[in-house]
């Protein structure tokens, strides 16, 4: 299945990025260019033949793991991207932990204690979150606590410090969906009779949200994780923009900047495959926890 | 001439014995722009000088105090009484930094494959012989004698490349020079790091590791040099430039830059092709607005058509001072009634937006429609190059200073094509096609009077101003914010610093 | 804090005006309105009602389970085993419930943790109450699994491997695990097929036995009050409204709604009979009418009625009954009449 | 998968509501009532900015004199590089804001929506090949898809739009055919084809009705993101041209002066965050309204 996905996404990009105007051959080219020059330069990016053929040859190469030659630095976009991957990676993860440390606890203790001010108070904070534009908040968080404060570096990626603030700006959206959904997840949860019969059997209250209500509240969840990190990565693109974090995001906006086509499509074929393993590894996480699903698996 | 080399070699080395052991390990430079290649053939960015400036030499270069050609690769030269062969010699035991031994073989490898570089191609495209008589020597003959073809050979894309390895690794054997660094780690679109070559004649370079780290925005790039990050910030803002000002412990250094600014016109598009109309957007054109709004003042008007500090430039230039009511009678004189032209403006940068958005207002005043089309960088420069010439205006910037033949020529000049058609050359932006032109240029460049030589360059550049093929805006400054102990590196007006002699000590 | 007032009694359960509310932004809902239950060592009252008659309610307070808010519970005396639990932390309270007092809820589809298998769930009560090792409590769940007629293998597996019934039992042995001296079950087998109802009813009746523990059986099924029950309490809009031995209430039936409620059984001996429901619905517990809330269904009912509220009267020793009709001289209801 | 799970339990408890049931609904959501008087506001201020400037001389005019002007009596947000009013922009930008949001989702929801009726709807390998090109669409983050069709097709208003509508149509079609399949098999969908109604008149006449407030649902909150993605765009320079008052393009042309001139990217900011916070609170509001299970 993965496999049949990962060319049509192929496809789509191939077919987005190959209709753009002009001759990409112009702007790699010197402005002295001969007639022989383009020509050669042509064969050489892989640009003579028709948009088809030109695709399956894409094809075949990607499955053997090619991704071409970049336009511009003339490398393998395969090492290019892998060159990224791990920054983005790093960040992407950062992120996610950063969004469970302050979603989870958020989520729980305004669901736990439904319409008190706590909970009112998170949930402005949560609409706020998911209605600031990320790049927006980066620059704000740069100007607080990089110029003002001088907590952290405004940019790099030297050290832990420098993960913090655009983690931060990634994080807040994320943060935010979590929030809710952790808060209804609980809620919906807190409902069940199941936890009736939790504190029935005289369970301390504290540990049937901890245990018997959070692992269920985590399906949901953890359905909101798989959905969003495709979200994250592309919130990453504009973090790693305003913070000059070299992950994959930045890599591909260069790359549009100089009409480095190979890179844009190896990097977002590479990211689509990324998401769809994601989102397998999300099921299999669901097994772990949900044990329903873990019956249908094993059956 | 050898005396001088000599002199300054000693200096050099033991500039170097000095201070080589007590500086900082490191020097970490933030840079605007990304390193695209490390083969000095394949592009022609500022970026990507300053590296092959690090790791590979030319035969010859410019003494950025003088302007003279100093000894590179070559430690001596001599030219033919026709001007149109060189001999160059090559010393002995010249490696390049992976160790291996280089000839003047390689010195005729790099140029021939010159030929087929799109980029370099021109500056080669006059020679018709390469001579290797024996591993020192070289010699080039011209198809014609060209009073700049050493500073042609000065620049950096003519860097001298090993053929051996070339010929074995098309992609990565032109990384390697006879420089004082060589590459050690490259991660596009994040930085580039240099270490010194050890073995490097007359001694290794100060700093051992040099590192070109990316930050696109202006701002972070600053802040990075203020918060101790990188210890070089090239080219902040320049609404920032108080920061560094202010600072004590850094240090701004400004210097005039030679980068011309103008606004290219395709002078064959309908309308363009009208001299008025040209002349009414010169006029129009409100070259101080545009500096106090896009560089924050920080620039200087430029109404010559070659770039500042070039031979040739004549002070006494005419000047289309900003003038609505000139500009709508030049309009009138063309033919053209107010709302009867619509123009299209390529831009990519920023700033250049800025200037488009004060043209724009200032060409409506007198009814010449402009639309602002904001492209990227590659894509301009693709829609530039491409053959068809699609493109009505574009505010664009000639970089090279590589002599006032090579600017005029590029940027104005165009060659006859086998069926007898005049061709524009690849820089000439305004698609000028100007036979008249094109003999003014040969003829300047074969004059042996300098003062004669000189008067011609005068007589091009009022010819240019009476067509007006392009506008030219401004020039401004090349900032550079340093960490106020940062020594040896050598700021060029070009923008294409040298920094093989950086050091922190 | 009792310590002394513990076992000088010999009620397992005494309540005394209970009254709960919800108070939510629809209105006020008056679940229970001042209800006394008493109910002695090793016997089983049966509480029965229609749905909405606050039975499931007045479960949830005895254990202190009812949320607050919206909740709101008023009483007067709530003495479980002689110790009053009104006032006790929440920590002693938690002591309290599983051990002393649990309670088997009504659907046993939803009433066990879908995430934690069987045996965990048994286990957790013993673990907490009886201080057990997670090893020797996952041992007694076994024993647990057994006595309720479940292979003690199973109890690695997890609820969705199991049939309605057999989770009802699974719920069974949770709220046996401890002993409690007092079992509420919250109709324990309306969700179930009638077959296995059957089993289930005879599986707790016989678990009731062997452990002598008391019982409150909440249910609308009267055939399964006469079944297990000592002692009836019929409920009515948050009101006792007749209480009394299963004698008293099925012989020897007082209240009209009561009679309803038999009327709407099917006659086994007499097939032909038609059923004779109730007409009408439950008042709106957020609007109860301000005399004998089931005056508006009633058909003995009068002007009177709906004036006043009638109290629960004594009507003998052990049989009680709130119906202001029975001040009328000669009044009787026509189930009584018949005999 | 899980979300498809989720939509068609929303289905299940769906309770067809009149305009009166909703508007009774929304009015005691204190937020929704906020959000949508917020948004109301912005919906007159983009209407009127015409009466209150005029595009020419206030908005794209430049004045280089008197750029970056502190906010004041005069400039109540200040100016702007070009020594233009930012308020004047702002108020402006609202225009382009709200109609690159709203044109961008309107083309998601036809799109989306008949897409997803119709796979819904017919079923069998025309579904299975509508529903993998939605996962593929999920799978590619939107920013990167946007930025890749507009870097294709050109900068332009228009194509901003298609691009930001491209990228969250998927949701749509999630919605569309999950509402489809609930009801499909009903029996007055049988009795509308067994009375000879055509395919297409039956998917908008009687399925796609019950599925209407939760594609307004669905579309509110939309909307707020799309302005978002808009802003992002114009953030990375891909926007609507120069000199539109876009607020992502103000915010783009105003980040290099963030150190000094913070109230260049702040107001622009502001209006976004305000505006899609209206929204979500309106979004979230018609949520509960609409579907009173999910209240909380």
């Amino acid at each position: 299945m993965l496999i049949p996905v990962l060319l049509a996404v192929a496809f789509v990009i191939y077919a987005i990025m190959n209709v753009a105007e002009g001759d990409p051959v112009y702007s790699v080219a010197g402005a002295d260019a001969t007639e022989e020059q383009l020509a050669a330069l042509r064969e050489e990016m892989g640009l003579n033949g028709s948009l088809i053929e030109r695709y399956f040859r894409y094809i075949g190469n990607l499955l053997k793991g090619d991704l071409g030659i970049s336009y511009v630095s003339k490398q393998d976009v395969m090492k290019i991207y892998l060159q990224r991957l791990p920054n983005t990676l790093k960040l992407a993860s950062m992120t996610m932990i950063f969004a469970t440390l302050i979603a989870l606890p958020l989520g729980i203790i305004a669901a736990v204690n439904q319409n008190s001010w706590i909970d009112t108070l998170s949930m402005v904070l949560a609409l706020i979150g998911l209605s600031m534009p990320n790049f927006w908040l980066g620059l704000l968080l740069i100007i607080l606590f990089s110029l003002k404060l001088g907590w952290f570096p405004s940019g790099g990626n030297e050290g832990f410090k420098s993960i913090i603030l655009p983690a931060f700006t990634v994080g807040a959206g994320l943060a935010a969906l979590l929030t809710r959904t952790t808060r209804s997840s609980m809620l919906d949860v807190i409902r069940q009779d199941y936890l009736r019969t939790a504190r029935a059997k005289g369970v301390p209250e504290k540990t049937i949200i901890r245990k018997h209500a959070l692992r269920n509240a985590l399906i949901p969840i953890i359905t909101i994780f798989g959905v969003q990190f495709s979200n994250v990565l592309g919130g990453s693109v504009l973090a790693e923009t305003v913070f000059a974090w070299p992950g994959v995001g930045r890599l591909v906006v260069d790359a549009i900047d100089q009409r480095d086509i190979p890179t844009v499509t190896g990097a977002l074929v590479m990211t689509t495959m990324l998401v769809t393993v994601v989102n397998l590894l999300i099921d299999i996480v669901y097994a772990f926890v949900d044990p329903r699903i873990k019956a249908k698996y094993t059956k | 001439m050898k005396k001088s080399v000599v002199v300054l070699s000693l200096l050099m080395a033991l500039f170097i014995v000095m201070t080589a052991y007590a500086s900082q390990d490191t020097i970490t430079i933030g840079v605007a722009n990304d390193i695209t290649t490390l083969d000095p053939q394949a592009s022609n960015t500022d970026a990507n000088m300053m590296a092959f400036t690090l790791t590979h030499e030319t035969l010859v270069q410019i003494d950025p105090e003088t302007g003279n050609i100093i000894p590179g690769l070559a430690d001596s030269w001599e030219i033919s009484e026709d001007g149109k062969v060189f001999t160059f010699h090559i010393p002995d035991g010249v490696t390049f930094t992976d160790g291996t031994p280089c000839t003047a073989h390689d010195v005729e490898f790099t140029y021939t494959i010159a030929k087929d570089s799109s980029f370099a191609n021109a500056k080669v495209s006059d020679i018709v012989d390469i001579q290797v008589p024996d591993d020192n020597t070289v010699v080039i003959t011209l198809s014609r004698a060209n009073q700049e073809f050493l500073l042609l050979m000065a620049h950096r894309g003519m860097s001298i490349m090993s053929e051996a390895l070339v010929t074995a690794d098309k992609t990565e054997g032109p990384w390697v020079g006879t420089g004082m660094f060589s590459v050690e780690n490259w991660v596009p679109g994040d930085y580039i790091s240099f270490v010194r070559n050890e073995n490097y004649r007359g001694g290794a370079a100060p700093t051992r590791r040099i590192v070109f780290k990316l930050y696109k925005e202006a701002s972070t790039r600053l802040i990075a040099l203020q918060t101790g990050e990188i210890d070089v910030c090239v080219d902040p803002a320049s609404t920032d430039l108080a920061y560094i000002r202010d600072d004590e412990n850094l240090n701004l250094i400004q210097v005039p830059n030679v980068v011309m600014i103008y606004i290219a016109m395709q002078n064959e598009k309908p309308g363009l092709d009208n001299v008025h109309v040209r002349k009414a957007i010169a006029y129009a054109t409100n070259k101080e607005d545009m500096i106090f709004a896009a560089l924050n003042d920080e620039g200087t008007v430029h109404n010559n058509y070659i770039n500042a500090g070039q031979f040739g430039l004549n002070p006494d230039i005419h000047v289309y001072e900003y003038d609505l009511e000139k500009a709508a009678e030049e309009l009138e004189l063309s033919g053209y009634k107010p709302g009867d032209l619509n123009f299209k403006v390529m831009v990519d940068k920023e700033f250049k937006k800025v200037a488009a958005l004060i043209l724009m207002e200032d060409l409506e005043e007198i009814g010449i429609g402009l639309e602002l089309e904001e492209l990227e960088t590659a894509a301009l420069k693709g829609r530039l190059n491409d053959a068809a010439l699609d493109y009505e205006l574009c505010i664009y910037q000639w970089t090279d200073a590589d002599g006032t033949d090579f600017t005029v020529r590029n940027m104005y000049g165009s060659f006859e094509q086998e069926d007898g058609t005049l061709k524009k050359n690849g820089s000439n932006r305004a698609n000028l096609k100007d036979p008249v032109l094109n003999a003014m240029i040969d003829e300047a460049l074969v004059e042996i009077d300098t003062e004669k030589r000189e008067q011609e360059y005068f007589e091009i550049e009022n010819y240019l101003d009476e067509i007006v093929p392009i506008v030219p805006l401004w020039t401004s400054f090349v900032n550079i914010g340093t960490k106020a102990d940062v020594e040896g590196a050598v700021w060029m007006p070009t923008a294409k610093h040298d920094y093989r002699l950086i050091q922190i000590p | 804090m009792n310590e002394k007032e513990i076992n000088n009694n010999d009620k397992i359960l005494d309540v005394k005006n209970l009254s709960v509310r919800f108070e939510t932004e629809d209105g006020i809902v008056r679940a229970v309105n001042g209800i006394d239950l008493e109910l002695g060592y090793k016997r089983t009252l049966g509480l029965v009602g229609e749905t909405g008659a606050g039975k499931t309610t007045t479960a949830l307070a005895l254990l202190r389970l009812v949320q607050i808010p919206p909740g709101v519970v008023e009483c007067d005396k709530l003495e479980i085993g002689g110790r009053d639990i009104r006032e006790l932390s929440t920590e002693h309270m938690e002591q309290i419930r599983g051990k002393d007092i649990s309670m088997i809820f009504q659907d046993p589809m939803t009433a066990l943790n879908p995430v934690f298998t069987v045996g965990d769930q048994i286990a957790e009560s013993l673990e907490l109450h009886e201080h057990l090792s997670h090893e020797q409590a996952l041992e007694r769940a076994g024993d647990m699994l057994e006595m309720v007629g479940i292979p003690r293998a199973r109890g690695k597996e997890y609820p969705h491997q199991f049939s309605g019934g057999m989770k009802q039992r699974v719920v069974i042995a949770i709220a046996l695990a401890c002993n409690p001296k007092l079992l509420i079950a919250d109709e324990p087998t309306t969700a179930l097929d009638v077959t296995i109802q059957a089993q289930v009813l005879e599986l707790m009746n016989d678990l009731k036995t062997k452990y002598d523990t008391s019982m409150i059986m909440i249910t609308h099924d009267l055939g399964i009050v006469a079944e297990v029950c000592d002692e009836v309490a019929v409920m009515y809009a948050g009101r006792i409204i007749e209480q009394g031995t299963l004698e008293d209430v099925f012989k020897e039936t007082m209240h009209p709604y009561t009679e309803g409620l038999f009327n709407s059984l099917p006659n086994i001996k007499n097939r032909t009979a038609r059923l004779k429901p109730i007409m009408g619905l439950m008042p709106d517990p957020t609007d109860l009418p301000a005399g004998c809330a089931f005056a508006p269904r009633c058909n003995y009912a009068t002007e009177e009625c709906t004036k006043k509220v009638p109290e629960l009267k004594a009507v003998s020793a052990t049989h009680k009954c709130a119906c202001s009709a029975y001040e009328r001289e000669g009044f009787h209801i026509e189930r009584r009449a018949k005999k | 998968m899980a979300q498809e799970k989720e939509l068609r339990a929303h289905q299940k408890y769906k309770k067809r509501s009149s305009l009166g049931m909703v508007w009774h609904q929304l009015k005691k959501n204190k937020g929704a009532i906020i959000g949508l008087v917020l948004i109301l506001l912005v919906i007159i201020l983009a209407l009127c900015a015409p009466l209150i400037y005029d595009y020419k001389s206030d908005i794209v005019k430049n004045h280089v004199r008197e750029r970056m002007l502190f906010p004041s009596r005069e400039h109540p947000f200040g100016t702007d590089d070009l020594g233009r009013d930012i308020l004047a922009r702002v108020i402006w930008g609202a225009r382009y804001s709200l109609a690159v949001g709203v044109v961008a989702v309107m083309f998601a929801l036809v799109v989306g929506v008949s897409l997803g009726a119709v796979a819904g709807y017919v079923g069998g390998v025309f579904e299975d090949i509508v529903m993998r090109i939605c996962d593929i669409f999920s799978s590619i983050p939107s920013v990167l898809l946007a930025i890749a069709v507009v870097s294709a097709m050109g900068k332009s208003t228009i194509n901003l739009m298609i691009a930001v509508g491209l990228a969250s149509s998927a949701p749509f079609t999630r919605v569309a055919r999950a509402a489809v399949l609930v009801v499909r098999d009903e029996e007055y969908v049988e009795a509308a084809k067994a009375i000879g109604m055509r395919d297409i008149q039956i998917i908008f006449e009687h399925i796609l009705p019950n599925c209407v407030s939760q594609i307004i649902v669905q579309a509110t909150l939309r909307v707020g993101s799309a302005i978002i993605s808009a802003a992002q765009l114009s953030f990375l320079g891909l926007g609507v041209p120069a000199p539109a008052p876009e607020w992502g393009a103000m915010l783009s042309s105003g980040r290099q002066f963030i150190r000094d001139y913070s109230y260049m990217t702040l107001f622009p900011g502001l209006a976004i965050m305000l505006c899609v916070l209206s929204l979500n609170l309106l979004g979230d509001g018609l949520r509960d309204a609409l579907d009173p299970k999910l209240k909380r």
